[in-house]
């Protein structure tokens, strides 16, 4: 067989990147809580092999071992359909996004859509779930990520706009070949393009954070309010689906603001580009979400919503019509 | 029950918030009728840790409730030793040697502040931030282990005794608490900077869960939720017990009504507390911690007698009747949690469930002192 | 508006500085203990539950069998029984029995102790799934300890 | 039936194996998950697991779209349907179904058949009328339909199109805030 | 017509389409709830957007017509979906019922 044939490269692609999926939701589980550890002065896991470094595949393996409780009174179909809702749109995802200008599991031209078509899936993955549990806390939480997903699909689209006008293409590997160079072509710096390109990223970075459910954003598993929302009644393997899908999320997102604004596979210094320097920069990107999950507290709905529609959606407009108006000059003179 | 006839009619449905929700700081149950995410109605429901300290008090002698007094509120159980214990003094009318006093000063105004942290850290947790939680701790465990030096427990301490203390503080409590309120004073601004001054915080304490001053006479709300209504009440001012009228501290009052106004009422507090601790360990005089006689066997004549402390929630008073026997013949306990959480059922009503959270833990909840 | 952007700066800013400190404290050592590795030595005055004190010249307990601590006590957790031998006026000790389910280590057992027999011991790793290990008895406690 | 040799195995492992074929396995799983989403849709009890069936039939037109070589019409299809109007019509039901009771069909006994007698004439007309029809064969095609056709197609040729969907969804923002505010009985 | 290329002929996506259209018809009969009805409208319009896209890949000489066809169609789905949302909500508010049969009665 050839391994250059379609299927066979699909096929590829697909079981690395469910790998690649796995490992990441275990060792960033790893991460958090190391993380949260030594920001909190402690050590976090240690026991199971050095540093912990295995205390992710003991909890997989507990988990795996657990009964897959469907409690009395739960929708079963709904219930067991969530986390799969949640998880496979996620790992989809993971198909387009290049880690290197090689290393891509199907370079689409479409690959920006493709990932925001997923990720709206993975809302109906909670929603289902939360509603199919038919617990108070579990509903009030659907309800939540839902209209924090809405109010935040807004201002990161519309950001992602002013990029795709500024590259001329929803093919990811292609924007990010176009920032190829010294790190001021990344299209965070690219000041000459739109003065707000660095406040865009932050907005990015924000809503990505909201879009993906994490602290400060975490509304919808606020444990002090709904223990854990939507996941309240999954236990087991239903619950580690359900995780898994929200960290293979954060990669995406992660990956996502490196490819949109971080130059991607891009070296900064204009030499030696690779995966390397992709991983790179999503793990600080990651390490980043963590560090902000343990340093602030949870916002409240309402200061969620006036976040969304007072702040981000006018920068984010601001920056699109800043955009479009550098690219009319361009064209005119 | 009356709460699910009416959400049958109306577009309201009923989630218990407890007893056993990570938001409720102990077995506290609250039923809260909800429109969607507003609270209409949140009924506390008391009773999960009733343990009859009161009737306890009557069947044994006045010495032998003396342990039980740190266990209602356990975070700030010296308090309660205090009000006891003056309490009986005054009835049996023990006079109190002068370095007692300071000390019995010192170690209240000591574990008001781990009180506080504790609070600081339980509050911020409930608003979803995990971290201060730890380094309130981390100061906290300092502290105990300074009280634990000298009280043998790290939290029901029972080191009061009638007259004076259990046993005498020695130079390395002194050098201890100086060094634990330098090292906490420059922790102070960590806490500004990493927790009060954050605009999340910000946003979801100003203006968040107002109790007016009415509402806080209504109710009989007093300490730091009174405080923060703007009306200057503190025991250790009003009406002064033991050297606290030889010391020179502010009460912390905000107008705001508001979650940060109890928030900041607090934190104040920590600092006052620390400047009552640093001049009553330079005023620390010699002598004993007993007084020479003390009968052996109290019985308190006949009668009615009354003492009130300030504690880390509020007013803790304590209500003897004496039938001249080495029993008590009643002891009613005010508790303030008690009265500050009935106002949560008016206060909270109309307010989002998060901003309901907020609200209870700026309330500062004990539920072991609430039910007693 | 100018408080709008006021507000934007100057919280934007405070979410910087929160990130500051944390990180901050992300490089320093950590302060915890890790407990079953290690163990925190108790201080003198710690309270754990009571043991009878060895008279250093007898070898036996200092106990008269006054029997305060059992009346001192607020919850009843102590049982003293005593007997006097035949030709002594003194009582000895038989059975010194702590209900340590029952205590709440308020230490007045130990301030009634005239003769000074009682003191506190320095365990504080008491765990275990049965009733029975929590009832002592203190005396056989010292017999061993000798 | 057909009497299944060797060689009829081995012709259909090759042709299963080859990138056509593996497309021809995908096309039929999309068919299925379009029918078994649609049935579920229509037939379920509980309106939340009708939203869910009406989300995978939704998936598996997406993918027929892909077949008809216009991955763009799919993804739009994904974003738009699974992720805005199957949460919304969820929302719906959240808001305005707090019993859940089971919402059968409708009361009237003789409608289930007729509906059902209905639904199959027509399926079967209309089937028959595609499979009787004379289709013309593939003429030229003047571009390839791909995304930048279809957005210069939108900004001349149709850009009145362009405009009306824009006018409609601003009239659907207003109409729906009106629509839900007068409802309104607490203000 | 082999099993593994159906997805080379028009007829198929043809029979898809009037297969979505039918049960989209019958639904739109048999529910009760007005949600029910939406869900099934919904069928229809994506019976309908099968055909136009078929026809776009098959016998359109300008393939991006039925593209913009559909995406029109996705746009009404969308107005619709969020105008027939608020009028389930008023109709909830103030009749406490989504049942289609419930509003007839109380109309009379």
């Amino acid at each position: 067989m050839n391994l250059q044939s379609e299927p066979v490269w699909l096929l590829v692609s697909l079981v690395a990147v469910i790998a690649f999926a796995a490992l990441n939701a275990a060792y960033l589980v790893w991460v958090e809580r190391k993380g949260a550890g030594h920001i909190q002065r402690r050590i976090g896991p240690k026991e199971v092999g050095p540093f912990g470094l295995l205390q992710p595949l003991a909890d997989g393996a507990k988990l795996m071992s657990k009964q897959l409780l469907v409690p009395k009174g739960v929708d079963p179909v709904l219930f067991k359909v969530a986390p799969i809702l949640v998880l496979v749109p996620a790992i989809m995802s993971f198909v387009t996004i290049p880690f290197s200008e090689t290393l891509v599991g199907r370079d689409i031209n479409l690959g920006l859509l493709m990932i925001f078509a997923f990720a709206s899936v993975n809302v109906l993955g909670i929603l289902i779930g939360g509603w199919g549990s038919r617990n108070k806390y579990a509903v009030i939480s659907a309800v939540r990520a839902v209209s924090q997903n809405i109010a935040y699909e807004v201002p990161m689209l519309v950001i992602v706009l002013s990029i795709v006008m500024v590259s001329h293409t929803l093919n990811l590997n292609e924007i990010v070949r176009q920032q190829a160079g010294f790190f001021w072509h990344w299209n965070i710096f690219r000041l000459d393009l739109s003065l707000l390109m660095p406040v865009s990223f932050l907005v990015f970075f924000v809503c990505m954070l909201a879009e993906t459910n994490r602290a400060p954003f975490d509304m919808a598993e606020a444990e002090s309010e709904l223990i854990a929302g939507a996941f309240t009644e999954y236990s087991g393997m239903g619950f580690g689906v359900f995780f898994m899908g929200e960290y293979a999320n954060i990669v995406i997102g992660c990956a996502l603001a490196v490819i949109l604004f971080l130059g991607g596979w891009q070296c900064p210094f204009g030499v030696a580009s690779g995966w390397w320097w992709f991983l790179i920069k999503l793990y600080a990107l990651i390490w980043s979400v963590v560090w902000i999950r343990w340093t602030y507290p949870r916002t409240q709905f309402y200061g969620l919503l006036n976040l969304s529609w007072k702040i981000l959606i006018p920068i984010a407009f601001v920056n699109l019509i800043l955009t479009s108006a550098q690219m009319k000059l361009d064209n005119l003179f | 029950m009356s709460v699910f006839a009416e959400s049958q009619t109306q577009e309201t449905f009923v989630v218990n918030l407890g007893p056993q929700h990570p938001a409720t700081h102990g077995v506290l149950r609250v039923k809260l009728t909800m429109d969607g995410e507003y609270i209409d109605r949140a009924e506390p429901i008391l009773g999960y840790i009733h343990r009859m300290h009161e009737k306890n008090a009557e069947v044994g002698t006045w010495a032998q409730f003396m342990p039980n007094t740190g266990r209602m509120d356990y975070l700030h159980a010296l308090a309660y030793n205090f009000g006891y214990s003056i309490a009986v003094e005054r009835a049996a009318g023990i006079e109190v040697p002068e370095r007692a006093e300071y000390i019995r000063v010192i170690t209240c105004e000591l574990n008001r502040i781990s009180s506080h942290l504790l609070w600081f850290g339980a509050f911020v947790l409930d608003l979803g931030g995990f971290t201060p939680l730890l380094y309130a701790f981390d100061d906290r465990e300092q502290l105990l282990d300074l009280l634990e030096t000298v009280t043998g427990s790290r939290l029901t301490y029972c080191y009061y005794r009638f007259g004076g203390l259990y046993n005498d503080i020695d130079e390395n409590f002194v050098d201890g608490s100086r060094a634990f309120i330098k090292r906490l004073r420059s922790r102070m601004p960590m806490y500004h900077n990493l927790v009060t001054k954050n605009i999340i915080l910000m946003k979801r304490l100003i203006d968040i869960g107002p109790i007016s001053a009415e509402m806080c006479r209504k109710y009989g709300a007093t300490g730091p939720v009174l405080r923060g209504s703007g009306i200057n009440f503190d025991v250790r001012k009003n009406e002064p017990y033991s050297v606290y009228p030889e010391l020179d501290f502010d009460v912390p009052v905000y107008s705001e009504c508001d979650c940060m106004a109890r928030y900041m009422v607090r934190m104040d507090e920590i600092d006052q507390s620390m400047r009552i601790i640093e001049q009553a360990l330079d005023k620390l005089p010699d002598g004993p911690i007993k007084p020479e006689k003390v009968p052996k066997l109290i019985k308190p004549p006949k009668g009615d007698y009354y003492a009130a402390v300030e504690a880390a929630r509020g007013t803790f008073s304590i209500r003897l009747v004496s039938d001249g026997t080495n029993k008590p013949y009643r002891l009613k306990l005010r508790s303030p949690t008690f009265s500050n959480l009935s106002l949560y059922e008016e206060a909270s009503k109309g307010m989002l469930l998060a901003d309901a959270l907020a609200l209870m833990g700026s309330l500062d909840l004990v539920i072991p002192e609430i039910d007693r | 508006m100018s408080g709008y952007f006021k507000e934007l700066i100057s919280g934007t800013y405070s979410l910087a500085v929160g990130l500051g400190i944390t990180i901050k404290y992300f490089t320093q050592p950590v302060v915890t203990m890790q407990y079953p590795m290690e163990h925190v030595k108790m201080t003198p005055r710690y309270r754990g539950h009571i043991e009878l004190v060895r008279d250093e010249e007898t070898g036996a307990s200092k106990c008269i069998v006054c029997g305060m601590c059992q009346k001192s006590c607020p919850s009843g957790c102590i049982t003293v029984a005593g007997k006097k031998p035949e030709g002594s006026k003194k009582k000895v000790l038989t059975t010194y029995r702590l209900d340590f389910t029952k205590c709440s280590l308020c230490g007045l057992c130990v301030e009634s102790c005239k003769p000074g027999a009682l003191d506190f011991s320095k365990d504080y790793n008491l765990a275990s799934p049965r009733k029975e290990d929590y009832i002592f008895d203190l005396l056989k406690r010292l017999e061993e300890k000798s | 039936m057909i009497p299944l040799t060797l060689a009829d195995v081995i012709y259909w492992f090759n042709a299963l194996f080859t990138a056509e074929g593996l497309a021809g396995v995908v096309f039929l799983c999309m068919m299925a998950t379009v029918v078994a989403g649609a049935v579920f849709a229509v037939t379920s009890a509980r309106l939340i697991r009708s939203v869910t069936g009406l989300a995978l039939c939704f998936i598996g037109v997406a993918g027929i779209y892909y077949f008809l070589n216009s991955p763009f019409v799919a993804l739009m299809e994904i974003l738009i349907y699974v992720g805005a109007v199957c949460i919304t019509i969820s929302f719906a039901i959240m808001l305005a179904e707090p019993r859940q009771e089971d919402q059968g069909g409708r009361k009237n006994a003789m409608l289930w058949p007729m509906s059902a007698g209905a639904a199959v004439l027509l399926f079967w007309g209309l089937t028959m009328l595609a499979g009787k029809a004379q289709w013309p064969a593939i003429p030229t095609r003047i571009n390839n339909g791909s995304l930048e056709d279809v957005g210069i197609s939108l900004l001349t040729t149709y850009s009145m199109v362009f405009e009306l969907i824009s006018l409609v969804l601003l009239v659907a923002i207003i109409g729906s805030i009106v629509l839900a505010r007068a409802g309104r009985s607490k203000t | 017509m082999n099993l593994l290329n159906l997805y080379n002929f028009l007829e198929m996506y043809l029979v898809i389409g009037a297969f979505l259209f039918a049960i989209g018809f019958y639904g739109l009969l048999q529910r009760r709830s007005l949600v029910g009805m939406l869900i099934a409208a919904e069928l229809i319009l994506a019976g309908a957007s099968v055909n136009f896209m078929a026809f776009n890949r098959f016998v359109a000489p300008d393939p991006t017509v039925g593209q913009i066809f559909t995406l029109f169609i996705m746009g009404i789905a969308a107005a619709e979906a969020a105008i027939a949302l608020s009028i389930v909500i008023a109709v909830y508010r103030n009749y406490k019922s989504i049942d289609a049969e419930d509003l007839a009665e109380l109309k009379g």
